[in-house]
Protein backbone atom coordinates (compact mmCIF):
# COMPACT_ATOMS: atom_id res chain seq x y z
CA UNK A 1 0.00 0.00 0.00
CA UNK A 2 1.60 3.51 -1.25
CA UNK A 3 -0.12 6.40 -0.81
CA UNK A 4 1.46 9.82 -2.04
CA UNK A 5 -0.08 12.86 -1.50
CA UNK A 6 0.72 16.76 -2.24
CA UNK A 7 -2.36 18.81 -1.38
CA UNK A 8 -2.78 22.46 0.46
CA UNK A 9 -4.96 20.79 3.19
CA UNK A 10 -3.77 19.69 6.35
CA UNK A 11 -3.25 16.11 7.64
CA UNK A 12 -4.63 13.97 10.14
CA UNK A 13 -1.49 11.94 11.60
CA UNK A 14 -3.93 10.18 13.94
CA UNK A 15 -5.60 9.00 10.94
CA UNK A 16 -2.55 7.92 8.67
CA UNK A 17 -0.93 5.71 11.99
CA UNK A 18 -4.20 4.00 12.11
CA UNK A 19 -4.73 2.94 8.31
CA UNK A 20 -0.80 2.52 8.48
CA UNK A 21 -1.93 0.25 11.36
CA UNK A 22 -4.25 -1.69 9.83
CA UNK A 23 -2.42 -3.47 7.62
CA UNK A 24 -1.52 -6.53 9.73
CA UNK A 25 1.90 -4.88 10.48
CA UNK A 26 3.76 -4.56 13.95
CA UNK A 27 5.52 -1.52 13.53
CA UNK A 28 4.47 1.74 12.44
CA UNK A 29 7.24 4.55 11.90
CA UNK A 30 5.95 7.91 11.29
CA UNK A 31 7.94 11.89 10.94
CA UNK A 32 6.24 15.10 11.16
CA UNK A 33 8.18 17.63 10.09
CA UNK A 34 6.77 21.23 11.81
CA UNK A 35 7.23 25.02 10.45
CA UNK A 36 9.55 26.56 13.18
CA UNK A 37 9.17 29.90 14.13
CA UNK A 38 11.67 32.07 15.67
CA UNK A 39 13.97 34.72 13.97
CA UNK A 40 10.76 36.52 13.04
CA UNK A 41 9.70 34.02 10.73
CA UNK A 42 6.05 35.04 9.69
CA UNK A 43 4.98 32.75 7.46
CA UNK A 44 6.42 29.86 4.81
CA UNK A 45 5.20 29.36 1.32
CA UNK A 46 5.93 26.01 -0.63
CA UNK A 47 5.97 26.03 -4.46
CA UNK A 48 6.56 22.63 -6.08
CA UNK A 49 6.70 20.97 -9.92
CA UNK A 50 2.97 19.61 -10.04
CA UNK A 51 3.33 16.28 -11.74
CA UNK A 52 6.94 15.65 -11.28
CA UNK A 53 6.19 16.00 -7.19
CA UNK A 54 3.77 13.30 -7.26
CA UNK A 55 6.49 10.54 -9.34
CA UNK A 56 8.55 11.90 -6.95
CA UNK A 57 7.81 11.39 -4.31
CA UNK A 58 6.15 7.57 -5.45
CA UNK A 59 9.60 6.52 -6.85
CA UNK A 60 10.87 7.18 -3.21
CA UNK A 61 8.06 4.93 -1.68
CA UNK A 62 8.73 2.41 -3.88
CA UNK A 63 12.31 2.31 -3.28
CA UNK A 64 11.94 2.04 0.25
CA UNK A 65 9.50 -0.42 -0.82
CA UNK A 66 12.20 -2.66 -2.35
CA UNK A 67 15.10 -2.12 -0.04
CA UNK A 68 12.81 -2.79 3.50
CA UNK A 69 9.99 -5.09 4.09
CA UNK A 70 7.03 -2.74 4.26
CA UNK A 71 3.11 -3.14 4.35
CA UNK A 72 2.46 0.18 4.07
CA UNK A 73 3.42 3.74 2.40
CA UNK A 74 2.01 7.60 2.77
CA UNK A 75 3.72 10.60 2.23
CA UNK A 76 1.67 13.44 2.49
CA UNK A 77 3.52 16.71 1.64
CA UNK A 78 1.35 20.08 1.90
CA UNK A 79 1.98 22.98 -0.37
CA UNK A 80 1.12 26.84 -0.20
CA UNK A 81 1.31 29.08 2.71
CA UNK A 82 2.49 27.83 6.44
CA UNK A 83 2.60 29.64 9.38
CA UNK A 84 5.12 28.51 12.71
CA UNK A 85 3.38 25.15 14.29
CA UNK A 86 1.71 24.08 11.26
CA UNK A 87 3.11 20.43 10.02
CA UNK A 88 4.37 20.93 6.77
CA UNK A 89 4.60 16.86 5.71
CA UNK A 90 4.00 13.53 6.81
CA UNK A 91 6.00 10.33 6.14
CA UNK A 92 4.72 7.06 7.39
CA UNK A 93 6.15 3.26 7.14
CA UNK A 94 4.45 -0.02 8.25
CA UNK A 95 6.45 -3.38 8.77
CA UNK A 96 6.22 -6.49 10.36
CA UNK A 97 9.57 -5.65 11.79
CA UNK A 98 10.21 -1.84 13.75
CA UNK A 99 13.70 -1.61 12.29
CA UNK A 100 12.42 -1.74 8.51
CA UNK A 101 9.86 0.69 9.32
CA UNK A 102 12.14 3.37 11.30
CA UNK A 103 14.84 3.21 8.82
CA UNK A 104 12.90 3.20 5.67
CA UNK A 105 10.84 6.88 7.69
CA UNK A 106 14.27 8.11 8.23
CA UNK A 107 15.45 7.13 4.55
CA UNK A 108 12.18 8.88 3.14
CA UNK A 109 12.65 11.84 4.76
CA UNK A 110 16.03 12.08 4.08
CA UNK A 111 15.62 11.47 0.55
CA UNK A 112 12.77 13.77 0.14
CA UNK A 113 14.31 16.59 0.98
CA UNK A 114 17.16 16.05 -1.87
CA UNK A 115 14.89 14.95 -4.71
CA UNK A 116 11.46 16.35 -4.76
CA UNK A 117 10.56 19.31 -6.26
CA UNK A 118 9.62 21.83 -3.43
CA UNK A 119 10.80 25.29 -2.88
CA UNK A 120 10.06 27.17 0.18
CA UNK A 121 10.52 30.83 0.91
CA UNK A 122 10.53 32.69 4.23
CA UNK A 123 8.44 35.66 5.12
CA UNK A 124 9.44 37.72 8.01
CA UNK A 125 7.82 39.97 10.28
CA UNK A 126 9.83 43.27 8.81
CA UNK A 127 8.76 42.34 5.45
CA UNK A 128 11.87 40.24 4.24
CA UNK A 129 10.79 37.21 1.71
CA UNK A 130 13.90 35.03 0.88
CA UNK A 131 14.26 31.55 -0.55
CA UNK A 132 15.35 29.36 2.26
CA UNK A 133 19.00 27.85 0.57
CA UNK A 134 19.66 24.08 0.67
CA UNK A 135 22.00 22.77 3.51
CA UNK A 136 24.66 20.84 2.77
CA UNK A 137 24.01 18.33 5.74
CA UNK A 138 21.04 17.62 3.79
CA UNK A 139 22.78 16.19 0.99
CA UNK A 140 25.12 14.04 3.60
CA UNK A 141 21.95 13.00 5.12
CA UNK A 142 20.74 11.97 1.98
CA UNK A 143 23.70 10.27 0.28
CA UNK A 144 24.21 8.04 3.34
CA UNK A 145 21.38 5.92 1.88
CA UNK A 146 23.72 5.07 -1.42
CA UNK A 147 26.15 3.03 0.64
CA UNK A 148 25.51 -0.49 0.71
CA UNK A 149 26.75 -0.31 4.52
CA UNK A 150 23.91 2.35 5.99
CA UNK A 151 21.46 -1.00 5.87
CA UNK B 1 14.12 23.28 -34.91
CA UNK B 2 11.86 21.43 -32.38
CA UNK B 3 9.34 22.90 -29.91
CA UNK B 4 9.76 22.07 -26.33
CA UNK B 5 7.79 23.40 -23.28
CA UNK B 6 10.21 25.28 -20.53
CA UNK B 7 9.31 25.87 -16.52
CA UNK B 8 11.34 27.97 -14.09
CA UNK B 9 10.93 27.35 -10.82
CA UNK B 10 11.29 29.41 -7.48
CA UNK B 11 14.29 32.09 -7.51
CA UNK B 12 14.80 30.57 -11.10
CA UNK B 13 11.47 31.71 -12.07
CA UNK B 14 11.77 35.04 -10.70
CA UNK B 15 14.53 35.92 -12.45
CA UNK B 16 12.70 34.87 -15.74
CA UNK B 17 9.83 36.76 -14.78
CA UNK B 18 7.80 33.91 -15.91
CA UNK B 19 6.75 30.38 -15.23
CA UNK B 20 6.32 28.64 -18.39
CA UNK B 21 6.93 29.65 -22.20
CA UNK B 22 7.37 27.04 -25.36
CA UNK B 23 9.91 27.96 -26.89
CA UNK B 24 11.82 26.50 -30.47
CA UNK B 25 14.98 25.23 -29.97
CA UNK B 26 17.95 25.88 -32.45
CA UNK B 27 19.42 22.76 -34.01
CA UNK B 28 22.85 23.04 -31.98
CA UNK B 29 20.88 22.61 -28.94
CA UNK B 30 21.59 19.13 -28.42
CA UNK B 31 21.79 19.02 -24.52
CA UNK B 32 20.24 20.65 -21.51
CA UNK B 33 23.89 22.03 -20.84
CA UNK B 34 23.67 23.88 -24.02
CA UNK B 35 19.70 25.29 -23.36
CA UNK B 36 21.29 26.27 -20.34
CA UNK B 37 23.95 28.17 -22.01
CA UNK B 38 21.82 30.03 -24.19
CA UNK B 39 19.02 31.39 -21.70
CA UNK B 40 22.54 32.34 -19.64
CA UNK B 41 23.06 34.70 -22.49
CA UNK B 42 19.71 36.87 -21.43
CA UNK B 43 19.68 35.82 -17.60
CA UNK B 44 22.69 35.50 -15.40
CA UNK B 45 20.70 32.78 -12.98
CA UNK B 46 21.84 29.99 -15.65
CA UNK B 47 25.54 31.12 -15.71
CA UNK B 48 25.27 29.48 -11.94
CA UNK B 49 25.20 25.26 -12.38
CA UNK B 50 26.18 24.70 -8.81
CA UNK B 51 22.94 26.62 -7.93
CA UNK B 52 20.81 25.22 -10.82
CA UNK B 53 19.03 21.85 -11.16
CA UNK B 54 17.03 20.73 -13.95
CA UNK B 55 14.39 18.02 -15.22
CA UNK B 56 13.40 16.86 -18.64
CA UNK B 57 9.98 15.49 -19.01
CA UNK B 58 9.77 15.60 -15.05
CA UNK B 59 12.63 13.37 -14.50
CA UNK B 60 15.92 14.97 -12.89
CA UNK B 61 18.70 15.32 -15.45
CA UNK B 62 22.17 16.44 -15.71
CA UNK B 63 23.30 19.21 -17.91
CA UNK B 64 24.61 16.56 -20.29
CA UNK B 65 21.68 14.95 -20.90
CA UNK B 66 20.53 15.18 -24.35
CA UNK B 67 17.05 17.04 -25.37
CA UNK B 68 16.30 14.77 -28.04
CA UNK B 69 12.36 14.13 -28.22
CA UNK B 70 11.47 15.52 -24.50
CA UNK B 71 8.33 17.78 -24.61
CA UNK B 72 8.98 19.51 -20.72
CA UNK B 73 12.13 20.90 -19.68
CA UNK B 74 12.67 22.10 -16.33
CA UNK B 75 14.91 24.61 -14.58
CA UNK B 76 15.18 25.18 -10.46
CA UNK B 77 17.27 25.51 -7.53
CA UNK B 78 17.96 22.85 -5.34
CA UNK B 79 15.16 21.79 -3.62
CA UNK B 80 14.03 22.79 -0.17
CA UNK B 81 11.33 20.46 1.12
CA UNK B 82 10.61 18.35 3.53
CA UNK C 1 8.19 17.91 28.49
CA UNK C 2 8.24 14.32 29.51
CA UNK C 3 4.99 12.45 29.36
CA UNK C 4 4.86 8.59 30.69
CA UNK C 5 1.48 6.91 30.90
CA UNK C 6 0.95 3.41 31.59
CA UNK C 7 -2.58 2.64 30.96
CA UNK C 8 -5.35 0.46 29.63
CA UNK C 9 -6.78 2.74 27.25
CA UNK C 10 -5.99 3.34 24.05
CA UNK C 11 -3.95 5.61 22.96
CA UNK C 12 -4.62 8.98 20.58
CA UNK C 13 -1.21 8.92 18.14
CA UNK C 14 -2.69 11.96 16.34
CA UNK C 15 -3.26 13.93 19.84
CA UNK C 16 0.30 13.46 20.88
CA UNK C 17 1.64 14.24 17.50
CA UNK C 18 -0.34 17.20 17.45
CA UNK C 19 0.91 18.46 21.27
CA UNK C 20 4.50 17.37 20.36
CA UNK C 21 4.43 19.67 17.04
CA UNK C 22 3.26 22.85 19.63
CA UNK C 23 6.53 22.59 21.69
CA UNK C 24 8.12 25.16 19.16
CA UNK C 25 9.96 22.02 17.30
CA UNK C 26 11.15 21.57 13.92
CA UNK C 27 10.31 17.77 13.83
CA UNK C 28 8.42 15.24 15.29
CA UNK C 29 9.18 10.79 15.41
CA UNK C 30 7.22 8.81 16.11
CA UNK C 31 6.44 4.90 16.58
CA UNK C 32 3.67 2.79 17.16
CA UNK C 33 4.05 -0.67 18.03
CA UNK C 34 0.78 -3.09 17.35
CA UNK C 35 -0.37 -6.44 18.36
CA UNK C 36 0.17 -9.18 15.23
CA UNK C 37 -2.10 -11.29 14.15
CA UNK C 38 -1.38 -14.66 12.87
CA UNK C 39 -1.17 -18.23 13.65
CA UNK C 40 -4.45 -18.29 15.23
CA UNK C 41 -3.38 -15.67 17.77
CA UNK C 42 -6.78 -14.10 19.78
CA UNK C 43 -5.61 -11.88 22.21
CA UNK C 44 -2.33 -10.68 23.83
CA UNK C 45 -2.26 -9.79 27.77
CA UNK C 46 0.30 -7.31 28.89
CA UNK C 47 1.41 -7.66 32.70
CA UNK C 48 3.70 -4.87 34.34
CA UNK C 49 5.05 -3.80 37.35
CA UNK C 50 2.94 -0.92 38.49
CA UNK C 51 5.54 2.02 39.37
CA UNK C 52 8.38 0.34 38.43
CA UNK C 53 6.97 0.54 35.12
CA UNK C 54 6.57 4.22 35.35
CA UNK C 55 9.99 4.48 36.82
CA UNK C 56 11.61 3.01 33.95
CA UNK C 57 10.31 4.65 31.29
CA UNK C 58 10.37 7.96 32.78
CA UNK C 59 14.60 7.02 33.43
CA UNK C 60 14.36 6.36 29.65
CA UNK C 61 12.97 9.38 28.69
CA UNK C 62 15.22 11.16 30.53
CA UNK C 63 18.30 9.35 29.36
CA UNK C 64 17.37 10.11 25.90
CA UNK C 65 16.79 13.97 26.74
CA UNK C 66 20.75 14.20 28.04
CA UNK C 67 21.71 12.55 24.63
CA UNK C 68 19.92 14.08 22.27
CA UNK C 69 18.59 17.64 21.87
CA UNK C 70 15.11 17.57 22.49
CA UNK C 71 11.90 19.70 23.10
CA UNK C 72 9.57 16.83 24.05
CA UNK C 73 9.35 12.84 24.82
CA UNK C 74 5.89 11.32 24.97
CA UNK C 75 5.63 7.65 25.84
CA UNK C 76 2.64 5.58 26.64
CA UNK C 77 2.13 2.05 26.95
CA UNK C 78 -0.84 -0.17 27.55
CA UNK C 79 -1.27 -2.99 29.60
CA UNK C 80 -3.84 -5.25 29.86
CA UNK C 81 -5.99 -7.57 27.10
CA UNK C 82 -5.09 -6.55 23.66
CA UNK C 83 -6.42 -8.04 20.35
CA UNK C 84 -4.75 -7.95 16.80
CA UNK C 85 -4.66 -4.60 15.38
CA UNK C 86 -4.38 -3.38 18.69
CA UNK C 87 -1.94 -0.46 18.64
CA UNK C 88 0.42 -1.28 22.03
CA UNK C 89 2.74 1.81 22.93
CA UNK C 90 3.26 5.02 21.31
CA UNK C 91 6.64 6.47 21.43
CA UNK C 92 7.11 9.97 19.91
CA UNK C 93 9.80 12.73 20.15
CA UNK C 94 10.45 16.15 19.47
CA UNK C 95 13.64 17.99 17.90
CA UNK C 96 14.92 21.08 16.16
CA UNK C 97 16.90 18.25 14.09
CA UNK C 98 14.81 15.55 12.61
CA UNK C 99 17.70 13.01 13.32
CA UNK C 100 18.42 13.71 17.02
CA UNK C 101 14.14 13.21 17.09
CA UNK C 102 14.42 10.27 15.02
CA UNK C 103 17.55 8.56 16.79
CA UNK C 104 16.07 9.26 20.40
CA UNK C 105 12.54 7.30 19.26
CA UNK C 106 14.63 4.27 17.99
CA UNK C 107 16.60 4.43 20.98
CA UNK C 108 13.34 4.71 23.30
CA UNK C 109 12.06 1.39 21.68
CA UNK C 110 14.73 0.06 21.63
CA UNK C 111 15.70 0.00 24.85
CA UNK C 112 12.02 -0.21 26.29
CA UNK C 113 11.82 -3.76 25.16
CA UNK C 114 14.70 -4.56 27.68
CA UNK C 115 14.86 -2.36 30.25
CA UNK C 116 11.09 -1.80 31.33
CA UNK C 117 8.78 -4.42 33.00
CA UNK C 118 6.23 -5.67 31.10
CA UNK C 119 5.87 -9.27 29.57
CA UNK C 120 3.07 -10.52 27.15
CA UNK C 121 1.01 -13.51 27.17
CA UNK C 122 -0.08 -14.80 23.98
CA UNK C 123 -3.84 -16.64 23.60
CA UNK C 124 -4.42 -18.36 20.90
CA UNK C 125 -7.44 -19.28 19.00
CA UNK C 126 -7.68 -23.21 20.22
CA UNK C 127 -7.19 -22.63 23.71
CA UNK C 128 -3.19 -22.48 23.99
CA UNK C 129 -1.53 -19.93 26.47
CA UNK C 130 1.90 -18.94 26.36
CA UNK C 131 4.26 -16.14 27.42
CA UNK C 132 6.16 -14.79 24.87
CA UNK C 133 10.03 -15.46 25.21
CA UNK C 134 12.52 -12.70 24.62
CA UNK C 135 14.47 -12.44 21.43
CA UNK C 136 17.90 -11.88 21.33
CA UNK C 137 17.60 -9.60 18.50
CA UNK C 138 16.03 -7.64 20.92
CA UNK C 139 19.01 -7.28 23.35
CA UNK C 140 21.39 -7.12 20.54
CA UNK C 141 19.44 -3.45 19.21
CA UNK C 142 18.89 -2.26 22.99
CA UNK C 143 23.02 -3.17 23.31
CA UNK C 144 24.03 -1.22 20.02
CA UNK C 145 23.14 2.34 22.66
CA UNK C 146 25.48 1.45 24.26
CA UNK C 147 28.37 1.93 22.08
CA UNK C 148 29.68 5.54 21.69
CA UNK C 149 29.83 4.69 17.88
CA UNK C 150 26.04 4.40 17.94
CA UNK C 151 25.50 7.60 17.68
CA UNK D 1 15.94 -11.21 60.56
CA UNK D 2 14.34 -8.56 58.35
CA UNK D 3 10.70 -8.20 56.52
CA UNK D 4 10.73 -7.83 52.89
CA UNK D 5 7.73 -7.38 50.40
CA UNK D 6 8.73 -10.22 47.55
CA UNK D 7 6.83 -9.78 44.21
CA UNK D 8 6.15 -12.21 41.76
CA UNK D 9 5.45 -11.54 37.58
CA UNK D 10 4.25 -13.83 34.79
CA UNK D 11 5.59 -17.03 34.55
CA UNK D 12 7.56 -16.66 38.02
CA UNK D 13 4.43 -15.49 39.73
CA UNK D 14 2.12 -18.43 37.95
CA UNK D 15 5.08 -20.73 38.98
CA UNK D 16 5.20 -19.18 42.96
CA UNK D 17 1.15 -19.34 43.03
CA UNK D 18 1.29 -15.72 44.04
CA UNK D 19 2.09 -12.43 43.03
CA UNK D 20 3.26 -11.02 46.33
CA UNK D 21 4.16 -12.13 49.80
CA UNK D 22 5.64 -10.35 53.33
CA UNK D 23 8.85 -12.60 54.18
CA UNK D 24 11.46 -12.70 57.43
CA UNK D 25 14.92 -12.64 55.71
CA UNK D 26 17.38 -15.45 57.53
CA UNK D 27 20.44 -13.61 58.87
CA UNK D 28 22.60 -15.45 56.04
CA UNK D 29 20.79 -13.96 53.60
CA UNK D 30 22.81 -11.13 52.19
CA UNK D 31 22.44 -10.33 48.68
CA UNK D 32 19.35 -11.29 46.17
CA UNK D 33 21.02 -14.54 44.77
CA UNK D 34 20.90 -15.60 48.42
CA UNK D 35 17.17 -15.07 48.72
CA UNK D 36 16.92 -16.93 44.84
CA UNK D 37 18.95 -19.51 46.44
CA UNK D 38 16.28 -19.67 49.41
CA UNK D 39 13.45 -19.90 47.07
CA UNK D 40 14.82 -22.64 44.45
CA UNK D 41 14.87 -25.07 47.53
CA UNK D 42 10.98 -24.58 46.78
CA UNK D 43 10.19 -23.75 43.04
CA UNK D 44 12.94 -24.68 40.09
CA UNK D 45 12.10 -21.78 38.23
CA UNK D 46 14.39 -19.91 41.11
CA UNK D 47 17.15 -21.67 39.74
CA UNK D 48 17.25 -20.73 36.08
CA UNK D 49 19.09 -17.31 36.60
CA UNK D 50 19.59 -17.11 32.90
CA UNK D 51 16.08 -16.83 32.94
CA UNK D 52 15.06 -14.82 35.68
CA UNK D 53 15.73 -11.09 36.19
CA UNK D 54 15.73 -8.64 39.77
CA UNK D 55 14.99 -5.93 41.18
CA UNK D 56 15.65 -3.99 44.07
CA UNK D 57 13.15 -1.49 45.24
CA UNK D 58 12.06 -0.95 41.79
CA UNK D 59 15.44 -0.57 40.30
CA UNK D 60 16.78 -3.44 38.11
CA UNK D 61 19.32 -5.38 40.11
CA UNK D 62 21.75 -8.43 39.72
CA UNK D 63 21.83 -11.65 41.91
CA UNK D 64 25.11 -10.55 43.51
CA UNK D 65 23.04 -6.85 44.73
CA UNK D 66 22.87 -6.69 48.51
CA UNK D 67 19.72 -6.45 49.90
CA UNK D 68 20.40 -4.58 52.87
CA UNK D 69 17.85 -2.56 54.01
CA UNK D 70 15.68 -2.33 50.67
CA UNK D 71 11.81 -2.98 51.60
CA UNK D 72 10.57 -4.49 48.13
CA UNK D 73 12.49 -7.44 45.92
CA UNK D 74 10.63 -8.43 42.61
CA UNK D 75 11.56 -11.59 40.63
CA UNK D 76 10.33 -12.11 36.97
CA UNK D 77 11.30 -13.38 33.40
CA UNK D 78 13.35 -11.06 30.77
CA UNK D 79 10.90 -8.35 30.31
CA UNK D 80 8.95 -8.49 26.44
CA UNK D 81 7.38 -5.63 26.13
CA UNK D 82 6.50 -2.65 23.37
Amino acid sequence: MITVRVTADPFDAGAEIAALSGTGTGAVSSFVGVVRGGDGLSALTLEHYPGMTEAALQDLAEQAAARWALNGVVIHHRIGRLVPGDPVVFVGTASAHRHDAMEACAFLIDRLKTDAPFWKRESFTDGRETWVEPRSTDDMAAARWDQASAR
Amino acid sequence: MRRVRILYFARVREAVGTGEELRDLADNIATVGDLAGHLAESWPVFADRQRLRVAVDQVMATFDTPIGDACEIAFFPPVTGG
